[in-house]
């Protein structure tokens, strides 16, 4: 079944309020198109959860379309810190559940099964779990585990309602593949209600066929696809293009007044139609192909 | 031969690591100290990161996990679960590199906040794979330096625990494992076999225990020999220099 | 790290009354040669388990291996029922302590893990769960979830003593590519103490950094790396060879009856020294390459 | 046309399924069923395998799950975890095929032994993946030949779960979902809305309800108009037999 479709329609597909899985790790496979659309389309009130807050969300919440975080912290890497979500924190603006990498990983794979609760060795001990049993002491519990009686600190699934996950590869099904490592991008997509895919390339179903051990994303899943070049930008794409340290940079100079920030809202997102008009404003295919990414070493 | 504060910290980290262990590693000095390992006394180690990537051969430095230069040349690409659950919470880690914003004398992290968490404060990093390795390695190894506030009789906010609150509170917590060295700019500790406090080891060549104590928050366990660290070979020197940090990106 | 090794002192490496996982599902991917051997060693008292039943478990249970059996049930598939299996069970020679598959492969889960028990929809209202209540006791309990006080069944981890998979390519320290469905070969061998690869092909480590997605079992893992043509016969190994119809059907006419099995076991077993005498007995090169798999089939 | 039973059974079976369902099948009758589907008026759904395929289309028939001949042309290739956990636990599948030695009125299902279980017995295949789709899966379709002693009274040994002992109490064993369907070679049968005991639907062509209730071993729920099940089309019996499963191998 085709399911192409154009990024706003997808985006539009959201409703605000919704809790959305986003697939970034960093600077790297971040769904920034998608996030620019959201804040176009005025979508607000989300709950965003990934396992390392990316520059996806961090955008998400400079937009001010974010009400909610689930994540195990993160940062941009070397360029910087999550500087719009550590604001949103320390203003109490933003609703932060901080856990770690696993503790988030975990959550969503109980999603994933469709089990009710997963047992974990992380966050005892430490000022995670007390700060997770005064916010949100729901999803945290310890329970004595039914076989040997000792205490295990369990925690509840994470079910979100729409993952958005960048790939290289799918078809128009929404049968995708994911080069490079996964983070948590699998665990994410099978926990969600459904899956929005945002792809580089989209091939013939034929050429699914011929390698059916990489497909990471059945399309039962998927509601949408959207083909997108460069829909990362200014973050990587392995085997297909590099992030752009320059806009990386730009963007987290941005983040240091509100003036800037707000200028930069306005020139990036707000003053483009669509990620057409966003690819001609950061230099088009002239500069964009400086950025491809090597064949044999995939960055 | 010469070297640097960070060049000798990198090597007393590859030292620490023993051929066939599992070594989860972050950007930065781990980085440099395991690949230091691996290609000298360790060549059967395998060298994890967290977000899914076994053992890479890099030819480029990068700005973190996420850019794909480290990751060049992988065994196996795969995910969070793969690597911290069905490696590091299976047990399977036998080495974790953690640093941080704050350490305090029970090898406790911060990496969240610094400030009051309930009133004024900066929020920084968070956790990331960290808090899971500091609960589920067998050991950890914390590498910072020992600037000024880095090591505090309490921290703003314990992100990653080490022995808690001392003593056996650590596996009251119903945690094994826990911190087994520290590794700074002008010394190594270890921990007091009792206490759990930190305890010096070795003094970096240059430093006085004097030097070691002023930039520290709290009195650490002092043995009444205490010898100094042996220098880099000019091999672990060249090896840091030219193969794996040619750009000084990891090295600062 | 060189692990390769002859199948002999693989084999030798298994202390009798050890936990093994097989690879084996019905009639394909069986660790056939890895079976013949453990009967020929005189490794006895196994505790054996795999998600389905398969013919490598059938065989080891016919030559009188396994103490104790924890699957899901299975067959060979339209060549016929697992009878050294389904005889051990009849008689009560054999322990068997019977799931489902997706029970079986969450015990492997919750294993791979470091879990101590996972939550399962599976097995209330049958017949299954209640002589697991009174066989296995410990295994199995109902718990609260502590989120919604609902009463869940929970099941322990499997924990084997050692994985032995058959696959299609690894490196000489174990990294391994699984081709086709891998069934519960992935969690087997990360809930397992160390793991076995029993490999078609042992190709160069650097063919493996080729396309790093594709390993499913990491070296870390693997104790023992034993290459050897044809290791699954007379099962099928997607992409290199077909079952042997032929030869299936001689192995189940001949569980027929004791005195034709102990015929079976004294001329495919005990009557050849090691696997390429078994190759000779079974036809050689001559008879093997007409199961060749057809390259764009991959059977 | 003339039809066999088998082949109307199958029929039935593929009517019963939609466009865009998630369908887990087993080998024989539900796969001539759920790829007539999918050639005819259900192009998008979607067929499992539980070891671990996804939509296959296989150009030859094979001698069960395990053969890859049935794995041909699949979309993805994964494992039991993903199938039977992210898909069929997590919720995803509209119906699941069951077959099996025994049936009782309630729908359960035994595929394990014949026999005393505590006395003598013969033990047969077990579960596979059929307790976890008969707990799991939103609805399920029993497709199995009406002969003596199948349908049963009582059953050796419930294997997976129908409405257990009818009325609420499968939920009561926190279970949701349930048999929709029994096809047989005789009829078809629903459930009563209230006591889950089965109920004839429709009775094939060329049988008489004495026919039908002559060879089952209770007495099914029977509607004062039961109407003949509609014949196979000329289009699906082609598909059937010239393109699905033209070596007869899971037609008998």
């Amino acid at each position: 079944m085709n399911k192409l479709s154009s990024l706003s329609d997808a985006v539009a597909s959201i409703p605000s309020g919704s809790h959305v899985a986003l697939s970034g790790f960093s600077i790297t496979r971040c769904v920034m198109a998608f996030a620019r659309e959201v804040i176009r389309q005025g979508i607000r009130n989300l709950t965003v959860s990934q396992c390392v807050g990316a520059m996806d969300t961090d955008l998400l919440v400079g937009g001010g379309a974010v009400e909610r975080l689930i994540y195990g912290g993160g940062s941009l890497d070397r360029f910087g810190r999550l500087a719009c979500v550590n604001a949103g924190i320390e203003s109490g603006s933003l609703r932060a559940e901080e856990y770690s990498s696993l503790s988030i990983a975990f959550r969503y794979l109980a999603g994933s099964l469709g089990i009710p609760f997963i047992p974990i060795k992380s966050l005892s001990g430490s000022d995670l779990l007390s700060r997770l049993q005064e916010q949100a002491g729901s999803d945290v519990a310890f329970v004595a585990d039914p076989f040997s009686g000792e205490r295990w600190l369990t925690l509840t699934p994470l079910l979100p309602d729409v993952a958005v996950v960048q790939v290289q590869t799918c078809d128009e099904e929404g049968n995708a593949w994911i080069m490079g490592p996964k983070w948590d991008s699998p665990e994410q997509v099978k926990a969600s209600t459904r899956t929005i895919v945002i792809a580089e390339h989209v091939v013939p179903t034929e050429m699914i066929r011929r390698e059916p051990e990489r497909c990471v994303v059945p399309n039962l899943l998927v509601s949408h696809v959207v083909e997108l070049p460069f829909g990362a930008h200014p973050t990587s794409l392995y085997r297909e293009y590099d992030y752009d340290a320059d806009e990386i940079r730009n963007y987290v100079e941005a983040t240091r007044k509100q003036d800037s920030w707000k200028a930069y809202l306005d020139r990036y997102v707000y003053g483009v139609k669509d990620h057409w008009e966003y690819l001609d404003l950061v230099g088009g295919l002239r500069r964009l192909r400086t950025l491809r990414a090597d064949p044999i070493l995939g960055y | 031969m010469e070297f640097t504060a960070s060049e000798l910290m990198a090597v007393a980290g590859a030292r620490e690591l023993k051929d066939r262990q599992v070594v989860a590693v972050g950007i930065g000095l781990p980085i440099v100290a395991s690949f230091l390992a691996k290609k000298t006394h360790a060549p059967g180690m395998t060298i994890l990161f967290e977000l899914g990537v076994i053992d890479p051969e890099p030819v480029h430095t990068g700005v973190g996990l996420a850019d794909p230069r480290i990751w060049h040349r992988a065994k196996a690409l795969s995910s969070f679960v793969d690597i911290l659950g069905t490696v590091l919470h299976r047990g399977r880690v036998d080495v974790g590199f953690l640093g941080g914003l704050e350490a305090d004398q029970f090898g406790n992290l911060n990496t969240t906040l610094v400030g009051d968490p309930k009133g004024k404060f900066r929020h920084m990093v968070g956790s990331g794979g960290a808090n899971d390795i500091a609960s589920c390695a067998k050991t950890t190894i914390l590498i910072m330096r020992q600037e000024e506030r880095k090591f505090r009789e309490t921290i703003s906010f314990v992100t990653s625990p080490g022995f808690v609150n001392g003593g056996d509170s650590r596996q009251r917590t119903g945690l094994r494992g826990g911190p087994s060295r520290v590794i700074t700019d002008k010394a190594i500790y270890g921990f007091h076999p009792e206490t759990k406090k930190m305890m010096l080891i070795s003094i970096h060549p240059g430093n006085t225990q004097q030097d070691v104590t002023s930039t520290l928050g709290f009195q650490p366990v002092i043995p009444s020999h205490v010898p100094f660290t042996e220098p880099p070979t000019a091999e672990q020197l060249h090896l840091i220099r030219e193969v794996i940090d040619p750009e000084r990106m990891y090295m600062g």
